[in-house]
C-alpha cells in the first residue's frame, strides 16, 4: 500500500487518493486532448472549469498556472501537461517552475549530470 | 512458428517529435541522441521484422481515468496517433497485425493475464517516436500490435508482474503459426521526473547499472517495488517497466547489438539499447 | 478489520426490472421467483451489511469492444445505471465506497491480478436489479464496489482465475482496516442461452450440481473451461463465473442459508442462494 | 484457443475473430443505448449504416431482422439486444426466431426444462 511508505521528498505518488480528489480537475485537463477544447478553455476559462466542476483549489491552481499547486489538488502530470500544452509551456518551463529555478538554471542543472 | 528478432529498448520524449518535425538532427544538442539510432537502423536493415510488438505507456491520449486498464492490447486494423495537447506533428498511420494481436490475447488470458483488449486505440509520442527513430523515412515496413502499461496511476504492476507480460508475450509469439519475423519494442525510461519540487531529477549510476543488468542479469531489476523504482529513477523513470518487458520476451540470453546513453534530452536520461536472443 | 456477513448468489434478467415497475410479484409467472427473495430479505436485516462487493458482468452499457476489460473495478463516488437500449425503468442511483475500491485495486495489483480501474462507471441490470430484489424499496442501505467480469468477448477469463480473483477480494476484505460488515453479491446465470439455434437450451442436472457443490466441493466447477461450461450451461450461463467469485471470496467454508432455483424467468433457469462464511 | 475446439451446435463464441468481423455492426449496436441513437436509426436507417460503414452481408441482415444473420455476421448478441430493443422485442422473440418457433412453442419449451 503506496500511501503507507516512506515518502519520496519533492514527490508525490498519483495514487488513490489523488486520483479521487483530481478527478475533475484531470478529466478537463483530459479534454484537452482536443483543439476544439483547448480553444474553448482559452475563449472562456470560467466557464470551461465550471462546466468540469472543479473544486476551489482546483479553479485556484488553474488560474495561478502553478504546477506545485496543480498537483497538490490532486492533478496528474500527464493530464497537466496537456494544460502546459495550452499555455505552450514545456516540460522543462515546468520544472523550473517547480524547482524554483530559472529555466536556464533547470537546463544547466540536467546538464550537470552528464558527468 | 514464429521468430523473434530482437528487441530494442528506447527513451521516447514528445521533444524529439519536434525535432524530427523541424530537422535537427544535426544540431548540436541533437546530434549525440540521434546518433544513436543510426546503428539501429543498420540491424534493422539486415534484421527485417515483419511485425513488431511495442510495449508503451500511453500519457493521457487513449486512456482516462475512467477505464484506466493495468494492461492493454491492441486489436484494431490500424492505429493513429493524434495531438496529445499541444499539436505534435502526427506520423502516417500503422498497420495492426490483427492475427497476432488475438494470438496474444488468447495466450496471455489462458496464462492468467487480466488485459483489456483495444480493437480501437489512439497511439501516443510513446508509441510513434521510437517508430520514426528505427524508421525516420516514416514509411513503415511492419504491421504492429501495441501492448500498453500503466504508468499514469498507483497501483501500478510490478516489475516482477511486468517481466512476467514480457515472458507470456515472447512465450506467445513463438508459439504463433506464422512464419513471421517478431521485432519486440519497448519505450519509456531512463531515469527522469517531471513533477514535484525533485523535477529534473535523475540517476546516472542506477541507469547504467539497469542497463548492464539486461545482458547479464536481466532480472535484477525486478527485485524492487515500484516505490523503491520511482525513488531509483523518479516518477517517469518508472517507465523502464517497457524495457523489463521487452527483455523478457527475448528469452534467456541475449547478445547486445548496440548501446547508448545520453544525458540530456529534454528532462530525460536518454537510453538506447538493441539485442537479440542467443537462446 | 472488515467482517465479510455472507454472500448472495442470484440470476438476474432484464424482465425482472419489467416485472418489478408492473407490480408483477404475485404475478402466476413470477410468484415463484420473487417469494425466494423474501427469506433473502429476512436474512439482509439480521446480516446489516454496510457495504456490497458485486461481482456483475456488464452487457454492453458501460464496456464496449474498443476498451474491453477482463476484470474491472468501480472507483467511483457514485453509480448509476441507464436505458441500456430498451428504456429499462431507473433505479436510484448507488453509492460507491472509494476507500474499499481503492484498498481492493491496492491489494488486487499487488497480487498480481491486471485489474482495470473505472472512476466513472454505468451500472446495469445485473446490478441493479439484483440490489432491488434485496432491497425491494431501493433505498439503498448499503454503499458498493462493483467488480466486473468480461463474458461477452471471448476469451473469457477462466473458472480457475476468477475463483482466485474472488479469493483475492475476500482477502482483500478481511484486510481492510474499517469494521464495516461487508456483503458479496455475485450475479448472472444459471444455465441460458441467448443466441444461435441451441438459443432457449437449459441444463438443470448441471445447475443443481453447480448450486449443491458450491456448499461441498465448492472449486468443482474450476475442472471446467470455459468451453465445456459454455457447453453445459449455455452462452449466458457461463455468468456462473461471477457466483464462483462469490463464493470463494467467502473463504473456506460456508453454510447454505437459502436456496431457491426455478425455470423459467424469460429463458433463464434462475438460481438463487445465500451463503455465510462459517471459516 | 477457442477456434480448435470442437464446436458447440447451434452456437457461436464471439471471439477474437467474430470480434474483428463483426466490430462495425457492434459499434452501431452498442450506439442504441442512447435513446437518441435509437430515434437517428428508425429516421433514417440507410444513413445511420452507413455512418458506421456496416458491409453488405451486416446491412442485410439488419434489413432483414434477422438474428442467426446478425451474428453470422459478427454480431454479439449483448449489442444485439440493443437492436432488438428498438423493434420492441424481447429474448423469447429472438428465442423464437432463431430455433424456427413460434413465440409460444418457444415459452413451451422453456417451460419444459422444469421437470
Ligand atoms: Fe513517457
Ligand atoms: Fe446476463
Amino acid at each position: 500500500m503506496t500511501h503507507t511508505l516512506p515518502a519520496i521528498p519533492g514527490t508525490v505518488l498519483f495514487d488513490g487518493q489523488q486520483a479521487r480528489k483530481g478527478y475533475a480537475l484531470n478529466k478537463m485537463c483530459y479534454s484537452f486532448n482536443a483543439a476544439r477544447c483547448r480553444e474553448e478553455f482559452v475563449r472562456d476559462e470560467d466557464a470551461y472549469c465550471a462546466r468540469f466542476g472543479l473544486n476551489a483549489e482546483q479553479r485556484e491552481a488553474i488560474r495561478a498556472r502553478n504546477v506545485l499547486q496543480l498537483i497538490a489538488a490532486g492533478g496528474n502530470v500527464y493530464y497537466l501537461a496537456k494544460f502546459a500544452g495550452i499555455l505552450g509551456l514545456d516540460v522543462q518551463d515546468l520544472g523550473a517552475q517547480q524547482t524554483g529555478m530559472s529555466k536556464d538554471e533547470f537546463k544547466a542543472m540536467l546538464l550537470a549530470y552528464a558527468h | 512458428m514464429a521468430n523473434i528478432v530482437g528487441g530494442i529498448a528506447t527513451s521516447h520524449v514528445p521533444a524529439i517529435g519536434r525535432a524530427i518535425a523541424r530537422n535537427l538532427q544535426e544540431d548540436a544538442y541533437w546530434k549525440p541522441f540521434f546518433d544513436g539510432y543510426k546503428p539501429v537502423q543498420g540491424w534493422l536493415e539486415q534484421a527485417r521484422p515483419d511485425v513488431v510488438v511495442v510495449f508503451y505507456n500511453d500519457h493521457g491520449l487513449n486512456f482516462f481515468l475512467d477505464k484506466m486498464p493495468t494492461f492493454s492490447i491492441g486489436a484494431a486494423p490500424e492505429y493513429r496517433n493524434a495531438d496529445e495537447g499541444w499539436g505534435i506533428p502526427e506520423v502516417p498511420p500503422f498497420s495492426g497485425d490483427q492475427d497476432l494481436s488475438w494470438h496474444l490475447i488468447d495466450r496471455l488470458i489462458d496464462d492468467e493475464f487480466d488485459v483489456t483488449t483495444c480493437q480501437e486505440m489512439l497511439v501516443d509520442h510513446a508509441f510513434t517516436l521510437p517508430m520514426a527513430l528505427c524508421w525516420p523515412d516514416q514509411k513503415w515496413p511492419v504491421k504492429v500490435v501495441p501492448v500498453c502499461i500503466n504508468t499514469v496511476q498507483f497501483p501500478l504492476p510490478s516489475a516482477a508482474r511486468c517481466w512476467k507480460l514480457g515472458e507470456a508475450v515472447g512465450r506467445a509469439v513463438r508459439s504463433w503459426q506464422s512464419d513471421a519475423r517478431v521485432m519486440v519494442l519497448g519505450t519509456g525510461g531512463l531515469s527522469h521526473q517531471l513533477d514535484g519540487e525533485r523535477a529534473g531529477f535523475i540517476n546516472k549510476d542506477f541507469d547504467l547499472q539497469f542497463m548492464e543488468s539486461l545482458i547479464h542479469d536481466p532480472k535484477w531489476a525486478t527485485q524492487f517495488s515500484i516505490h523503491e523504482l520511482v525513488e531509483k529513477a523518479g516518477t517517469q523513470g518508472v517507465e523502464l517497466l517497457m524495457w523489463l518487458a521487452t527483455r523478457a520476451a527475448l528469452g534467456e540470453q541475449v547478445r547486445e547489438v548496440h548501446r547508448n546513453y545520453h544525458i540530456p534530452i529534454s528532462n530525460t536520461a536518454s537510453g538506447l539499447m538493441v539485442m537479440e536472443p542467443t537462446a
